[in-house]
């Protein structure tokens, strides 16, 4: 079967994307910008004989996603950034319960009720343990249509293979937008009785499964983030994601992810234009951080620009990364304000100007 | 003479029309091709001297457009609406 | 090639519509392309807008703050976008509802009497696709063509019986286009 | 300007309310929040409590509530606002504190709140504007969707198999002991409206007396989302919720009983 | 007045600190280790003719705090890790809104329901933004109970002064301990009628106050996030609060708050007395960080050990702050466990072997 | 291990249930929670449902219930049992479901979504052990706790002029159209466990024949913290608890009432 | 001889007295000074023979302490509990 | 000056309130103290233990792995702690309680049959402070005297008329640490 391209809407896409890679259950709560999620699920889902629910709150849907995920079933729910922030108790529960699950942030301005324009402010949210504990969440951050389709698939896929969280984090831009992308094929989903064995599903013949975040006693709930400490790290080992654009050559670096990545794409191209080598790291798994590379890239470049649609939260991540081996500036526009070519260019000429200048030593 | 009367603050107005299906003397009207500031075909009043004061318009206008008066029993002083 | 195309108008009168049947054009005619509305505050409001760009190679940023083309449909698009366009590029005026005239000596301007137009073939919502014809005529980003496959592939079926119609609308605004954009 | 000379004969029936703002409301044409907004401030202006009012705006199509308003306002986060008008009431006794909320902001993600408060007789008012719908985020059900109504999240038609019934908060809340006045209007046509406000000066005495908690819910039209226009929007409501929502109170305890006879 | 020092209860004398410091409303909802907060609090505010209430949620917790800061009162909530991460919304709401709140972590092992046994894995929640959106709170941690005295008073003060949210964390070993320790003298509540102006407290006389987080248009909210950075750039500047122990000489330094903090005073004894010169820097306010101070001794030290009790989340802030300067190597324990200086000491003999044989360049 | 010689005139008239584990339960002595599980665990055997069976486990004194019922289990965080139950039960509509929880679980953190799974008729049974207090966290005031009643965050007895009035769960559920079954029975008595049972199994069936969201509320004992002793303790629950919160059924919808009638 | 008899899982009780309580028939007392493995005063039957098999000690027992045995109305074969 | 004090036992023997009476004492005489609880799951159950820090100095750690004394007031405490005391440290055993005797010869250790003397004196629950006692007396950590002026000064007003039994029950604790821990 030959799939053709069509235009689709990055909400749409998310949703029908999750589809085709067999979620069985999708439960959420509508927020701007969103809602279409939510909306093409509750047309597609019944029409694919599967679950889809509106639940009372994002609290009930983060829970409502633990309970599904406990009977073995692909699920995700979706929200934006006030409504993400309610399900940190939720998020940090399944961390620990070790069950899979996939959750979407579609981020908009913040702090606050703030606004629906596109913003990358849950940035520390998505990778830090924004929930109480130690943990991580895998977080996939798609800067197209195309891309988002297939890191939804890949979230389910991941989340399956280290019973994990994974959190797919765009903005509205991306969930507004149409491009033309191509959707995988639909896979069936798991029947019930395939479902894994840890997953409950009655204890006929075999003891019963218990599914908990409760350890009593230190020495024990030590032994257990041991264990999710161990499996971190072979995420991290195995499953680091980024693209790379022009960095063979680049004598500055730039470092954005999701929206600001791609528009960054173009930064790169009017760069060279004008005659300034710049490269690009676009990670795309922002837990694991693409630390390897760019400290790799910093032993090589001048000086390395981070650009956010935020105050400065990644650039804390490329800092950690580069530990002083280059200059690392950071540029960012908040409250749902996009940084285009025109604002981050003169930016780049005036860490060029920094490092010629050697005032830009460490910033 | 109209035993009400009723001010417009035309720039207010929505055009929603509800205050003209209320009206029981058929005194309003949707301006047929006139726009207010902000896009709207305001009403009008249309059949003035019908007005009764029954304040019904402004008792269902959503936007607050409508100042009503109505005929006193004892004859009072003047009142300005600006 | 790149182009980057604003249309921009009050909600109704199907500036979104028209962005995307350029964009289904432009993507079945094998460009790379992007369609992004401005999507406004949680509530109620007037305004419209959408950015497409049309290219050969993959798109970077989807937004443009000098867009290559725009098409304004009222008043305030006018106001925001007509001194936005870049050098060389070209706007669409509907000029049933925008009575000003662009000051601009860099640019090209068509003034089409959309509203009017579509009026007279019967239904004042074909504004929309009329400057969308004018505007691919200028600038060649599709061909006609292609927008009018597009059409024919993407029009909801409850407004099927209005193919013709849109078609005879297109084609009267690419002839204005083609004429120079009186109006 | 233009000076109106108004006729000596003529006395003033209806002017515009000191306790709203002289702003533009950004509602849909015909939308009754405009008109629960207005009987809200002509509440507040005939029992002259303006200056020591303060109100609470919620998430949803009202969000902006604090601009229509001439009082001091915050603006809570979704379905929290009865938890700080709780906060803001307890520390500042001496005022008139109210919310006002919608459907999904009350009855969905707010319905703990809205109902420990009542449980508790927090000495508020609520405005709980049903229209049956998710307005600002764009027509999704609502907890008070009826019965096969079709929303962008229930394109079929609300499914009260596997969507549940739509709830009938006005019920609901008059179980708990720390209610004092719950009572269920309409804006649906003037009469509707008249008895409306009375209903809000009632809630609004009930605090003033400290007789316990007090909630209007006011069915009410959302033409954009409902897909038609205002006039028609009433008659649908009319049609279709009041049957499901009966009007009428639902709970008048001893306080407020004595409060409506005195009257 | 002499004040004379008394046995106190972490939990109790932070509840009577608040009350001294003039706090006028308490609402929160019962959670281990913490709930004799509440308690004191149920028992003593009612004394003391102020505001005490039992949420129903943590979640009304923390939207009572907002609802009663907005009149203008000094107000508190108090919870434990999964409380705290139901506040998240909240507290996002708060820091855009701009009114002062304190809320305070007695942390528990996590992630999960976990247990309630000490932890510090909360750092990354309190310290970055784990709500949505660009905001920090200020973050005091204590590490003994008259500090926790002290600190309370002083997240009070900051938080009228920055009109922002301030975080007192500590965890249930600091408060279920008793010490020697002294109460302030009791601050009088201020009156309602100077409350301060912004305040809702009746439009009478003057135009009617707003309290919002919402801003639509990209530009409004960007125009509200340069001013929330600025202020916290003014705190950053100002209120960064820190101990040192033994640093003139010190070889190695170690960094670790809190709870830790203190154990680690006995590890810089214990090290010096086997002839290892070590040093340790306690810092008081997490958020802001000491970094500025920790890059100066990072020039003179030969290597820098971060103990936490969790899987390593200060230390990123240590490592930022070093940039590479020395090595940093981590130690931590997790689940409840408590590193005691046994644990450690052998710790630093690694950091010590390390930097000799050159194998510590950078961990 | 000793082998007793059971007389050969002797039949069994009661032994250990299957769908118990053979785990020391924790609870303190003479809590009736212990009781509680022991009547779930015996309807399951009845019902012959254990191998299909899902509970969830609350937080509070009873999280280790998964430890004790020999069915698959989850442990929700607090108060979100009926959140997971109903994400459960519609990705596994054959299985039987249910969760355990109690008051501070149930009626305060916990109402929104124990509200919602009733209003859409959850097909899930809830099994509310209402104590009046909060066991687990060391006696602070429950949403239930009576007025009056002393508690460590009610040092001086639960004021409901401040703290509210205690939540009638069972009657707030069953105006509620998607509850099937809702009822209150105690265990202070035998005969008191004996209709406890009976409920139970009744609530289970409803939901085996798929009629909606059942819940059994039962008045329980917390000798720790209400500082008494086991037998005083259900006295105590007798003289107070009963007669604030009446016995019986609350809601009995027409299935249910026809599978009452089918026995 | 005795129409009921129960088995005491002795090392389960935590001495709560309930069954005591419950017990019509007095046929059960607290251990007087003896602990079980817990460290609680275990339930013992001290008047056996007057035991019914009523059920009631198993009915109110919160931990599972009783099996309980009642004389058949047609003899049948024997159990054993172990 | 550091003392490590470990107080261990069941729920119910007054291990909490013998240490914060020690940490009373120590505070009233000038000392540096802290004392904490290890404080269980969040559920019923039966240990009940604290560690008392007195020293001259700020105190560091507020737990020890290896405390200088230890007061064992039943068979599992004595399991946990006897070993762990260290070398020249002193063990405090309710020898009424626990029957076992310590292997170590480089402790000091007092068997105290505590719980006997307690329920001679007419309340058994005294058994904590005759303890106390014996380990004050041993150590020097704060003298009797002040630990009879602690209790004095925070024993609950409920339980005032038993100051005058817990005081004598104190000096039969002490004189069984001076004799050298007979029982
Ligand atoms: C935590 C959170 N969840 C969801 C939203 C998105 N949201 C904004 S308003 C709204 C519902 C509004 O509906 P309603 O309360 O009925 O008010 P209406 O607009 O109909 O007046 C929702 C879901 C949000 N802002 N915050
Ligand atoms: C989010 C959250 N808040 C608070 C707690 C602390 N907590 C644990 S159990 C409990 C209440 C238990 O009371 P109840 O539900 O009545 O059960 P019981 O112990 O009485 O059986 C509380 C408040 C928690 N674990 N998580
Ligand atoms: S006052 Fe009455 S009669 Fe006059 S315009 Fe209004 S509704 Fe019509
Ligand atoms: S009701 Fe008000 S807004 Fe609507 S048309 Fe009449 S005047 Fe205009
Ligand atoms: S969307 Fe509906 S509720 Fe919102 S303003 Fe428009 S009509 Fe009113
Ligand atoms: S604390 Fe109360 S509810 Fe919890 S186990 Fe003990 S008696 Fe039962
Ligand atoms: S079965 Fe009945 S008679 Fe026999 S011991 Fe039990 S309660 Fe007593
Ligand atoms: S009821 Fe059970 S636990 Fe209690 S004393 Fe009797 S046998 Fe023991
Ligand atoms: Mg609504
Ligand atoms: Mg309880």
């Amino acid at each position: 079967m030959i799939m053709t391209k069509e235009l689709w809407e990055g909400n749409a896409a998310i949703a029908e994307a999750a589809i085709c890679a067999g979620v069985e259950a999708f439960f959420g709560y509508p927020i701007t910008p969103q809602t279409e999620v939510l909306e093409h699920f509750s047309k597609r889902l019944p029409e694919e004989g599967r679950v889809f629910l509106q639940a009372e709150s994002e609290v009930a849907s983060i829970n409502m996603v633990y309970g599904a995920a406990c009977a073995g079933a692909r699920v995700m729910t979706s929200s934006s950034s006030p409504g993400v922030s309610l399900m940190q108790e939720g998020i940090s529960y399944i961390a620990c319960s070790e069950v899979p699950a996939v959750v979407t942030n579609i981020m908009r301005g913040g702090p606050g009720l703030g606004n629906v324009q596109p913003a990358q402010g849950d940035y520390f949210q998505a990778v830090k343990s924004a929930g109480h504990g130690d943990y991580h969440m895998i977080a996939l951050a798609a800067s197209s249509v195309q891309e988002a389709i297939d890191l939804m698939v890949l979230a389910f896929d991941l989340a399956d293979k280290y019973r994990t969280v994974v959190i797919f984090i765009a903005d509205g831009a991306i969930g507004q937008m149409m491009e033309p992308a191509e959707m995988p094929p639909l896979r069936p989903v798991r029947p019930p009785e395939e479902r894994v064995a840890w997953a409950l599903t009655g204890a006929k013949g075999r003891e019963h499964n218990i599914i908990t975040s409760l350890y009593l006693g230190a020495e024990n709930l030590e032994q257990v983030n041991l264990r999710l400490q161990a499996k971190l790290k072979k995420i991290a080992a195995n499953e680091v994601r980024w693209q790379e654009y022009s960095t063979e050559d680049a004598d500055f670096l730039l470092v954005a992810f999701g929206t600001v990545g791609r528009i960054c794409q173009t930064v790169v191209r009017e760069a060279r234009a004008q005659g300034m080598k710049v490269g690009l790291v676009r990670p795309i798994t922002l837990w694991p951080f693409p630390s390897a590379r760019i400290a790799e890239l910093a032993g090589r470049v001048k000086g390395i620009l981070t650009v956010e649609m935020n105050a400065g939260q990644m650039v804390e991540d490329v800092r950690l990364a580069v530990e002083g081996a280059c200059p690392v500036r950071f540029y960012g526009r908040m409250g749902g304000v996009i940084p285009l070519p025109d604002d981050i260019l003169p930016e780049l000429d005036k860490l060029d100007a920094g490092v010629a200048s050697g005032r830009e030593v460490q910033s | 003479m109209a035993k009400g009367m009723v001010v417009i603050d035309e720039d207010r107005c929505k055009g929603c029309g509800l205050c003209v299906m209320v009206c029981p003397k058929q005194v309003l009207q949707l301006a047929e091709s006139r726009f207010n500031a902000k896009g709207y075909r305001p009403v009008e009043g249309v059949n003035p001297e019908a007005c009764t004061g029954c304040a019904m318009c402004a008792a269902i206008c959503p936007d607050v457009v409508f100042t009503v008066y109505r005929q006193k029993r004892k004859p009072q002083r003047a009142a300005a609406v600006v | 090639m790149q182009e980057e195309i604003i249309i921009s108008g009050f909600g109704g009168q199907g500036t979104l519509f028209a962005g995307q049947l350029l964009a289904y054009a432009a993507m079945d005619s094998g460009h790379h392309v992007t369609w992004i509305p401005s999507y406004g505050p949680e509530m109620r409001g007037g305004k419209a807008r959408c950015t497409v760009i049309v290219s050969d190679e993959e798109i970077g940023a989807p937004l443009v703050r000098r867009p290559s083309a725009a098409i304004v449909l009222n008043i305030p698009s006018m106001e925001a976008f007509e001194p936005t366009i870049k050098p060389g590029g070209t706007l669409v005026v509907n000029s049933s509802l925008v009575p000003q005239r662009s000051e601009r000596d860099d640019i090209r301007v068509i003034y089409a009497p959309a509203t009017d137009i579509a009026e007279e073939l019967g239904n004042a919502r074909m504004a929309n696709v009329i400057c969308l014809a004018a505007l691919v005529e200028a600038t060649g980003v599709v061909t006609l063509d292609e927008v009018k496959q597009a059409l024919e592939d993407h029009l909801p079926a409850r407004h099927r019986k209005l193919l013709g119609l849109n078609k005879e609308a297109m084609d009267k605004g690419a002839a204005l286009a083609k004429a120079g954009g009186g109006g | 300007m233009t000076t109106i000379e108004i006729p000596a004969d003529m006395e003033l029936v209806y002017e515009y309310p000191k306790s709203l703002t002289e702003a533009y409301m950004h509602y849909c044409p015909g939308c009754t929040h405009g008109v629960i907004h207005r009987l809200v401030a002509e509440v507040l202006d005939e029992l002259d409590v303006r200056e020591k009012t303060i109100g609470i705006a919620p998430v949803g199509c009202s969000v902006l509530a604090y601009y229509y308003f001439d009082v001091d306002m915050a603006e809570a986060a979704h379905g929290r606002a009865p938890a700080m008008a709780t906060g803001l009431k307890r520390v500042s006794p001496d005022k008139v504190v109210f919310t006002y909320q919608g459907d999904g902001d009350l009855a969905s993600i707010g319905i703990a709140e809205i109902i420990y408060a009542a449980n508790r007789g927090e000495m508020f008012t609520t405005i709980f504007v049903n229209n049956a719908i998710y307005g600002m985020t764009g027509g999704q059900m609502a907890p008070t969707t009826l019965p096969g109504q079709k929303t962008t999240s229930s394109p079929t038609g609300r499914d009260v198999e596997t969507a549940g019934w739509p709830m009938k908060v006005a019920e609901l809340l008059a179980v708990l002991p720390g209610s004092a006045y719950i009572t269920r209007q309409a804006v649906l046509d003037v009469p509707g409206i008249r008895r409306t406000k009375k209903a809000l000066k009632l809630a609004f005495q009930a605090q003033l007396e400290g007789l316990g908690f007090s909630m209007v819910e006011i069915l009410s039209t959302c033409s954009t989302n409902w897909h038609m226009g205002p006039a028609e929007a009433l008659e649908w409501a009319k049609e279709h919720m009041v049957p499901y929502y009966p009007l009428g109170d639902t709970k008048v305890s001893d306080g407020v009983r004595a409060l409506m006879e005195s009257k």
